[in-house]
């Protein structure tokens, strides 16, 4: 659908791949892919990142997982996956034949899970890349624990890069004291993009039964809500940093997506927005390449150099 | 399952709190079933963010709908909807008006099975489940079912909206209509004071709130029949995805997505201790 | 105008005073009281918190100043006040001769500028209390550089303790990995309260102009948006120290206020609402205590009983 | 100033995009005066959040309006407004009925001076600014004031809404009503082909887009003329207290406050320099 644009050429190259643009899906809102597949032609996504993969099945949080807050979500889904040997039989059969990267968002409690579940990966998939979920907030370890320090990241970044050739991409939290300290550990230990942000630690009370909404207490919150904090943490990371940021948080349209661009992210992904439009993605693609021709962008970088 | 953009056809108030939307229905789409849910956007801002969840009430095949659908894809059908208002989303609903576009995700869901299991079907409906009990007593309305119905008090039945010809026992809370009591409360005195009736009865079919259809479920067992519950969560994605709408389940997975397993179950496979803490 | 509702105690003793309800009005957006004056009755208040009052005047950042988000509001106000002396000659006249607690937010680049206007206010006024803003996240120095720094905060609060017997309140930035570290430095330093939360970081781009909206390109988000953010905060903080919390961030309602209650908050402020609902503390006011005594709450800690 | 429920009594279109709203005034408030303005809350949701801020563009004096107010405080005026439709909060009051609430804090901001300086007063105004203008047209008729009104192209005049009887100068972007240019360059025509006029003008009011206002202030000093600006910015709480809306002015100060010591302020003081970075 999405017409094309002469002149502006929407691909992306992230450490020794590309994403053909810059508009992907964010891990956790478009399940496996097959869930969309009636919806729209996933082949034309910039980038397809699963719900995250565990080394063992998860079965996730207790109930009630999400409730609505003013223009956000939060959720607490707590990881809920099948792990990596029936997600290797029963997921990764639809998404090989996919003609869009599909980027594995690897999670666990401690850094040998992320490391088991990537050497299973890269034994049984030829997957475009893994995103390295450190930034999860609704588990009680790994996730979130890692991600809040540098040490941690960087280290877990240099064993995932000793062990594939494959983009490597590290997923930063919004729930720090300073998120370019945290992104330059990634790039120090050989991330090829980091992916900013993840959800915000957020939390809603049922006052009629005295209680947190959810039984976990705290969540993560996505949504427009959030827009503002990630692109500030985009706008930071991106000029802490030499290696492409993909830009996250409340996008809901093109012109969203266009703020991040501008703001210094190289891609984006849509999160929540994928249950409320669920093919919105299409017109994001369009309206970036359609922005781009207005104001003569050649490429990605010239969304930066455009920025003042 | 598409996203469309229908038009509404109609709209009226059916109980307190309760109204009935109609809506257009492509021709090339098969029509909703019994049990089968969508979802809508309402407006298009930050709030209310998500789409919001509706089971079927009803499914008027027909002639081509002017100005509804595309020419290549005309739309001649009218699916209906009973909705309580309730928030945001809801409310914001009340307001819309016939001809207005509504931002659809449909069809959604596994729905009741197409037969029921032998006997007269029980069918037990309270609250915002009222539409889709109604949905299914038509489709069967052949197998003479038998429908139940709760409200706190008459004012929230929706006598606008009850079928011609199908029994139906409507109770209150406080009785201001029909028995005092509970919909198996209900169905308890129907069946004492007609033995027969208790012997023809088939499978059991309930939406409503948690409590009644948990007490569905063990009036069920105890009367060794089937029972199928459509259950409600809060929802994100719809459509599989997210794991957001979950409800725990016996079995080898401990819990069943609402939005693709349900939101109809079979009530032996729901873990009703479970879901009582969420 | 706020009913008497029998039974319900509202006041909640901070240090060695009392408010006398639990709604505030929160800094920044009440200006210095006299704004309101004719929008409702001020000595009905549980508390009015100036807006920040440096030692020297200051001008506040260049404009545009404010953007409104999705359920947020971004400001890059920068702590724009007349200083502390004319704070005393052209503000403090009409505030002393309000009935309700006026407890003034001190601001400052460095811990020496907030010590000189303490010291500057005890001389030649007779306030309340203090709240001690090391949160601002719209000036370069001084605010939240102290407030993400647990031994600054302790540092300062203890000066600030050895200065005054009135309440003195440290106002706490969510913008940091563990926001209960920096409440317990403040506890250890002799805070009688912590108020939480301030605004987070946020920006927003105009996509018309490819810059910043903000010519400090960075601001403070605050508004319905963050609730889940300052909730959660208030829970985890109310859980970390002794002291008192003051919850705020995105109340718009009573129900709003009460979830902050049931969180573990003793009082809140209302913010960015004062802006929307200018009189909204009144019924705010009213409702906590309606909503007491139908669930037969006696006084603050009640509400915290309730809550499991 | 005060936090209102008015009634709305009027609305209709006067231009593309261009909407007046009528509402109901408390017979104990003192009418509002060119200049001022009050804010809106649109909606009771998250979104549109911040009141938004309008001038009056006029206000009729009358008898008790059945319905609006109370029987103690009876409304008996009507204040007007020109609202351009631009984005959520104008896009939503342009689907509100005669009848309904609209939650309103006014009178709001410093009005243009009563009296003018001798001479014809000169009033322009484009887009948004042109509400205002009219009014202060409208309360100036007496002295002949010279109003002109500039638009991107005629559809975005507010032909609907222009007073009768006052000399009225139109001009558009594309010359496709009136002369085409500013309405600077069509003050300066109107002066060359008529040196009387010129003569006889007296201070300049101006209200529309910053460099409409900043050609403006540039006449007048040329001219030897007094301007006086109604500014526009974002706006927090209207009432003073946030310092959100300010303008750089020259002076003691650095900034002053539209909502405060403007929207209407002597053209001297700005900053227009420091503007032009914002
Ligand atoms: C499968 C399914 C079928 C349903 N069928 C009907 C129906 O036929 N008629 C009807 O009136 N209602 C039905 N509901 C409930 C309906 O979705 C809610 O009443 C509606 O979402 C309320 O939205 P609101 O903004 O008006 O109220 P809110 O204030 O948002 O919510 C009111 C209540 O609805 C619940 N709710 C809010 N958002 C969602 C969501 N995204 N998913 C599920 N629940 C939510 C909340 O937990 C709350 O208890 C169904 C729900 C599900 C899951
Ligand atoms: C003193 C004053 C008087 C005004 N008088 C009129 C008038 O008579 N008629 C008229 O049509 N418009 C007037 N405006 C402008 C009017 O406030 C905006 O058009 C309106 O706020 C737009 O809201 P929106 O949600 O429709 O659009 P948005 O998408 O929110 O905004 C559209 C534009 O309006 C600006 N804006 C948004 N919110 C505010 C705010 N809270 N304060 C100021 N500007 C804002 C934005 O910067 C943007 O450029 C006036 C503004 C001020 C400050
Ligand atoms: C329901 C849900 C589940 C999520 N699951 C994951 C996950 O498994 N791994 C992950 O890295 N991020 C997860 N996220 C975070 C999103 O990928 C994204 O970073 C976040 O939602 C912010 O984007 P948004 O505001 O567009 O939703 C999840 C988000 C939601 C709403
Ligand atoms: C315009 C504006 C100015 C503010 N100025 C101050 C300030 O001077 N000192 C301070 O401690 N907090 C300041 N704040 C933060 C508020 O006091 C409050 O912590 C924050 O807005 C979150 O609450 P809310 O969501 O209810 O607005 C300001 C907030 C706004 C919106
Ligand atoms: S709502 Fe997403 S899986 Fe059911
Ligand atoms: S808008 Fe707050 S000071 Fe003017």
């Amino acid at each position: 659908m999405a017409e094309q644009h002469t002149g502006f050429d929407p691909a992306i190259t992230i450490g020794s791949k590309q994403l053909p643009n810059p508009v992907g899906v964010a891990s956790g809102t478009f399940g496996y892919g097959s869930e969309y597949d009636s919806l729209f032609d996933l082949d034309a996504l910039g980038g397809l990142y699963t719900k995250a993969v565990t080394l063992e099945p998860r079965p996730g949080n207790a109930i009630p997982r999400m409730i609505e807050t003013p223009g956000g979500l939060i959720n607490s889904i707590g990881l809920a996956n099948v792990g990596s040997r029936r997600f290797v039989t029963e997921k990764y059969p639809f998404l090989s034949r996919l003609a869009c990267p599909v980027i594995v968002n690897v999670a666990g409690s401690q850094p040998e899970d992320y490391l088991e579940t990537l050497e299973y990966l890269e034994q049984h998939t030829d997957l475009w890349g893994y995103e390295v979920n450190v930034s999860c907030p609704n588990v009680k370890c790994g996730g979130q624990a890692i991600g809040t320090d540098p040490k941690q990241v960087e280290s877990l970044t240099r064993e995932f890069r000793r062990r594939t050739t494959r983009p490597v991409i590290i997923k930063l939290s919004p729930n720090v004291t300073d998120i370019t300290e945290i992104a330059r550990a990634a790039e120090t230990g050989g991330a090829d993009a980091v992916s900013c942000i993840n959800t915000l630690v957020g939390m809603a009370i049922d006052i009629h039964r005295q209680r947190p909404v959810l039984p976990m207490a705290t969540g993560g919150l996505s949504g427009p809500a959030i827009k503002p904090v990630g692109i500030a943490a985009v706008y930071r990371v991106s000029r802490a940093v030499q290696i492409p940021v993909i830009g996250i948080g409340g996008i809901m349209n093109a012109d969203d997506a266009i703020e991040y661009l501008l703001a210094g992210a190289s891609a984006v992904q849509t999160g929540t927005v994928n249950f409320i439009d669920p093919d919105v993605t299409v017109s994001i693609i369009d309206g970036i390449a359609r922005y781009a021709a207005r104001h003569n962008i050649a490429n990605i970088s010239g969304f930066h150099g455009l920025f003042s | 399952m598409k996203h469309l953009h229908l038009t509404i056809l109609s709209q009226r108030q059916v109980a307190e709190g309760y109204y009935e939307i109609g809506f257009s229905w492509p021709h090339d789409l098969a029509p909703p079933v019994p049990g089968q849910f969508f979802t809508v956007r309402v407006g298009s801002g930050p709030a209310p963010l998500l789409r919001r969840p509706f089971a079927f009430s009803g499914f008027t095949a027909g002639t081509a709908i002017p100005d509804a659908g595309t020419p290549d894809s005309p739309h001649t059908g009218e699916a209906r909807c009973i909705y309580q208002k309730r928030g945001p989303a809801t409310q914001s609903m009340t307001g819309m008006a016939v001809g207005e576009s509504l931002d659809v995700l449909a069809p959604l869901g596994t729905a009741f099975p197409e037969h029921p299991e032998q006997g007269r079907p029980v069918l037990i409906a309270g609250g915002v489940g009222v539409g889709p009990m109604l949905y299914l007593a038509e489709s069967w309305r052949s197998l003479q079912p038998l429908l139940i119905i709760g409200a706190r008090s008459t004012a929230f039945l929706p006598l606008e909206a009850l079928p011609n010809g199908i029994e139906t026992i409507l109770c209150t809370d406080d009785g201001s209509h029909g028995s005092q009591g509970t919909t198996i409360d209900a169905l308890n005195t129907a069946c004492s004071q007609n033995p027969d009736l208790s012997d023809n009865l088939g499978s059991v079919y309930a939406c409503g709130p948690n409590p009644m259809l948990a007490a569905s479920h063990r009036w069920a067992l105890e009367h060794q029949r089937t029972c199928y519950v459509s259950m409600e969560q809060t929802m994100g994605c719809a459509v599989g995805a997210c794991m957001g709408c979950v409800v725990p389940v016996h079995g080898p997975q401990p819990y069943a997505r609402v939005c693709m397993e349900g939101p109809v179950f079979d009530s032996q496979l729901i873990d009703w201790e479970g879901l009582q803490h969420g």
